[in-house]
């Protein structure tokens, strides 16, 4: 994993790799959220284009930080969506309450 | 049977990685697309990782995971003797999960049911839980 | 013991390359370089090659490898129930095979003692072959 | 594998890839074999460059096909072996037997 902030629009951009299961969830969880807060971050930009493999526990932990950000009044988006992962994203439902964008430079301008 | 296997490992998350990968080179004697495989790693996940968390609450046990090939068809049982599902009904709800605390997402089985072709679970409390999981190829 | 897991399939050559993968996935935990990974694999090959053509002389039996890792330290143990090897010193030289016509080499176990740490065989005639195999993976 | 043929070195290349063990080897045996009388080859080339992964099995391989080219009076050479090949290799004790080249062309030139 990878994280930026982008000053501008107060958006904790975070690139996730290889593969993101229950073993690695909790680590990313309390990693993502200590940058949210040393940032005083609102919204969260999730890109998933290097992201090899993801099951429900990556649903939890997208539905977590989606609390973290309505909590600071922001918002979450995911950019880098594979078929595969949409398919996944799609049955859990969560794009009712998490925006779409084609790449990070296309969430930056949504928000 | 055309081929089978069975494997056995400790209720470690980090041997979540390793089951998805075994089951999948075991899989992929059936010529599977890669998004063939990609549902069967996420569906495979999904019921190491309750055995795991729900099934053995994070403690050390043992996760039996036995796989088997009928003509086209892979049939995959992941199984604890953990604490077991007492009301499977709800278990089995969407978005119901036990563990909201754990930003569990209570998808597990839903995931299960839609990238698998059936899913049966067999469960006691107190004895554990069995989930069989079965998928056709299609030849290509 | 840190962690350990047990894999049993049916002694099919197709299942060959299926359990290298298996192993090497489960070999991953310890970090190990590319090359360990390699020397890993071209070691169970060997073992789980013989124990399906030399151990079950190519009819049907459970293969059954046993992996464990202490600290450093990957131990696996490839045992088949087959016929098992009546001279052990002989079957262990360099060259030595009793299927030439098959184009084996006779290098298996030169080639497991090369590529572990150590190498050591339990055989009982008419019961069967254990061969337990150790590699230690230095931190990088 | 991909085989062809040099017609003025009398030559099979045998382009191997993926991984050749006790599975594979039965029928790569067999197809080598069989082009190789096809043609009335003399000599073999084996191209590992592409090659993922080879045990003792791939070692029988190459002794047998040493056979076939010896009593068609030709030669065997390897090409394209990897660090990790070269070490199965040497502790066959095949280099004996066989040639070595950085090449097809290598190896071709040799004959
Ligand atoms: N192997 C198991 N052992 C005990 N309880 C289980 C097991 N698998 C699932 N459950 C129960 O079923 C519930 C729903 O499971 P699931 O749909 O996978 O969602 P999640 O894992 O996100 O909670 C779990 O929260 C748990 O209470
Ligand atoms: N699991 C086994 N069961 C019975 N015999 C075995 C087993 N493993 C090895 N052997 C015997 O030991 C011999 C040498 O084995 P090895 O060095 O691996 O060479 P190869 O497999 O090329 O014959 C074999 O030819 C066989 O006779």
């Amino acid at each position: 994993m990878e994280m930026r902030y982008e000053t501008a629009k107060r958006a904790l951009v975070v690139s996730l790799s290889h593969d993101l299961d229950h073993h690695g969830a909790a680590s990313l969880r309390e990693k993502i959220d200590y940058e949210f807060r040393r940032r005083r971050a609102r919204n969260i930009i999730f890109d998933l284009s290097a992201l090899k493999f993801m099951d429900s526990s990556g649903i939890g932990l997208i539905m977590g930080r989606y609390r973290l950000s309505v909590a600071a009044g922001g918002k979450v988006f995911l950019s880098g969506v594979s078929p595969q992962l949409d398919r996944l994203i799609s049955i859990s439902g969560i794009y009712k309450i998490v925006g779409w964008a084609k790449s990070i430079s296309e969430a930056l301008q949504c928000l | 049977m055309d081929n089978s296997m069975k494997l056995e490992f400790l209720s470690k998350s980090s041997n979540e990685g390793f089951a998805r990968v075994a089951v999948a080179a075991f899989a992929s004697q059936l010529d599977p697309t890669l998004e063939d495989l990609s549902d069967i790693k996420t569906a495979l996940s999904e019921a190491v990782t309750n055995a795991i968390i729900h099934g053995y609450e994070n403690t050390k046990g043992i996760v039996t995971i036995s796989c088997q090939i009928n003509n086209d068809t892979l049939t995959v049982t992941v199984s604890d003797s953990g604490r077991g599902i007492e009301n499977l009904e709800q278990a089995m709800e969407p978005l119901y999960t036990s563990h909201p605390e754990m930003e569990r997402s209570g998808m597990g089985f839903t995931v299960m049911e839609t990238f698998m072709d059936s899913v049966s679970v067999r469960s006691a409390p107190g004895e554990g839980t069995d989930v069989t999981m079965s998928k056709t190829i299609k030849g290509r």
